[in-house]
């Protein structure tokens, strides 16, 4: 279901869209990336990434952060600046800083691997100048994609 | 959305993965990838098609490649498309999964 | 201009816009509590008043808070919960905090009373469990309405 | 929106306002009821089809009824509708300026 709508001015060189904490709105992220990137011509390599580091946080909002059923738990807003995309981040889930999950062990096993533990991985290794903080009932982190 | 199709080729259940590998998808795609590794000895996911990968989709990859090894079967994951390869790339799983450049077959 | 989008679930109990830094804006600030009202069924006093607040904030905004011309500088999020609809406020204008503005004197002399200075104690007499931090380049005011 | 219009009665200058009083429009109420009372001895806002108004308005009609005192001319503010009679009230303007439930005239 829809639940996705977009906030532009003009030239669409900020963007802010609200998701539902269902893994179904994937489909809708995407599509508000794509439009975002396409108009800042942008698409390929910086749209999958940008598309990545926001799926690896809204997936852990909704998987680990508790705002799975929650009606518009996720805000995102895309800003163009020089040179970069600048991205915030807020959820309405419990209190969570990505910042401190250590780094994975990318030597480890493979039974040990396939457990998960990759996705704020991806999000630091795509994003930089990441700051996290809680404001009220919102996680919200910022960060900055290099184009 | 994620498709999958299954096809023989010279001793290789081959497994053409379409779509996106996301975290509403990554169930499905384990489920066929680990389907496919029961039935046969020889396992090709052939990822030519597959626009996306995420770290639940590579979770998936994972979870088969671990059925394929307790089970003793093989399994490589194969024809990745560049934005797709990035991905496992970061994922650091070259010295644990068998990735190839093209099908086996 | 329309700058304006709603993001909203299925009953519109949730939605979001965004505003440029324009006082031609509030037209559309009005259109979107309006719509949001009427879903709620909050026609009248409440829409009136959730009106006036939101316009006493973002009028100051754009005059007082250097978000004049800044596109997409404030941002809206309404919530309609039990009793109460809950308003969180954004702006990117310069660290400010409403809640440290004095009352105003209301046995002033005309001369001095002329001069304004009733914005933020509209805000004040309307809203309840008003709340301010500053998060990153955000001022950010969170208030109930009781319904 | 806001737009007047204008009409003598029984001596008195009626100024109808009609739409929204708020920071976008309140410096074009100021300058029509400024006007009026340069112009009149006896100006009354008619404020009966005022949908709106915000604390931007209301300084534009202190800063006419300031004018008003400056040059000793009578100035009121006339038929509010409830919803703009309680944006007065919460300004506590009762002892500084005439509110009349009606038009005077
Ligand atoms: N939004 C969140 N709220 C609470 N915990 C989280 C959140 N995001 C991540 N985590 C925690 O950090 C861990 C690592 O997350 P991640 O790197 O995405 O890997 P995975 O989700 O596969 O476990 C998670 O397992 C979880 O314990
Ligand atoms: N967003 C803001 N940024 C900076 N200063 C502000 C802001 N909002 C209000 N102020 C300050 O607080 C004062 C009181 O605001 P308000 O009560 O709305 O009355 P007015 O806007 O008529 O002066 C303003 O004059 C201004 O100095």
């Amino acid at each position: 279901m829809l639940r996705v709508r977009l906030c532009h001015n003009r030239h669409l060189s900020q963007l802010s869209f609200t998701l539902n904490g269902d893994l179904a709105e994937l489909a809708h992220m995407m599509t508000e990336v794509e439009r975002f990137c396409a108009a800042q011509g942008l698409m390929g390599d910086p749209q999958f990434q940008l598309t990545l580091a926001i799926d690896e946080l809204f997936t852990n909002a909704v998987r680990h952060g508790g705002c799975k059923g929650v009606a518009a738990a996720v805000e995102i807003r895309l800003d163009a600046a020089d040179g970069a995309v600048r991205v915030e981040f807020r959820d309405r889930g419990t209190p969570f800083d990505p910042l401190t999950v250590p780094p994975p062990d990318l030597k480890a096993p493979l039974e040990e691997r396939a457990k998960g533990g990759l996705g704020v991985h991806f999000v630091r290794q795509i994003m930089q100048n990441l700051q996290y903080d809680r404001c009220g009932e919102w996680n919200r982190l910022t960060m900055e994609l290099p184009t | 959305m994620i498709q999958a199709t299954q096809e023989i080729r010279s001793g290789w259940c081959v497994v053409g993965v379409t779509g996106r590998a996301d975290g509403e998808c990554a169930d499905a795609l384990e489920a066929v990838l680990r389907a496919a590794v029961e039935a046969n000895a020889k396992v090709a996911a052939d990822f030519s098609a597959l626009d996306y990968i995420s770290s639940a989709g590579i979770r998936a990859v994972l979870q088969a490649a671990r059925a394929a090894e307790g089970s003793r079967r093989e399994f490589a994951v194969c024809s990745l498309s560049p934005p797709v390869k990035k991905v496992f790339d970061m994922s650091g799983l070259h010295h644990i999964l068998r990735i190839h450049g093209e099908l086996p077959c």
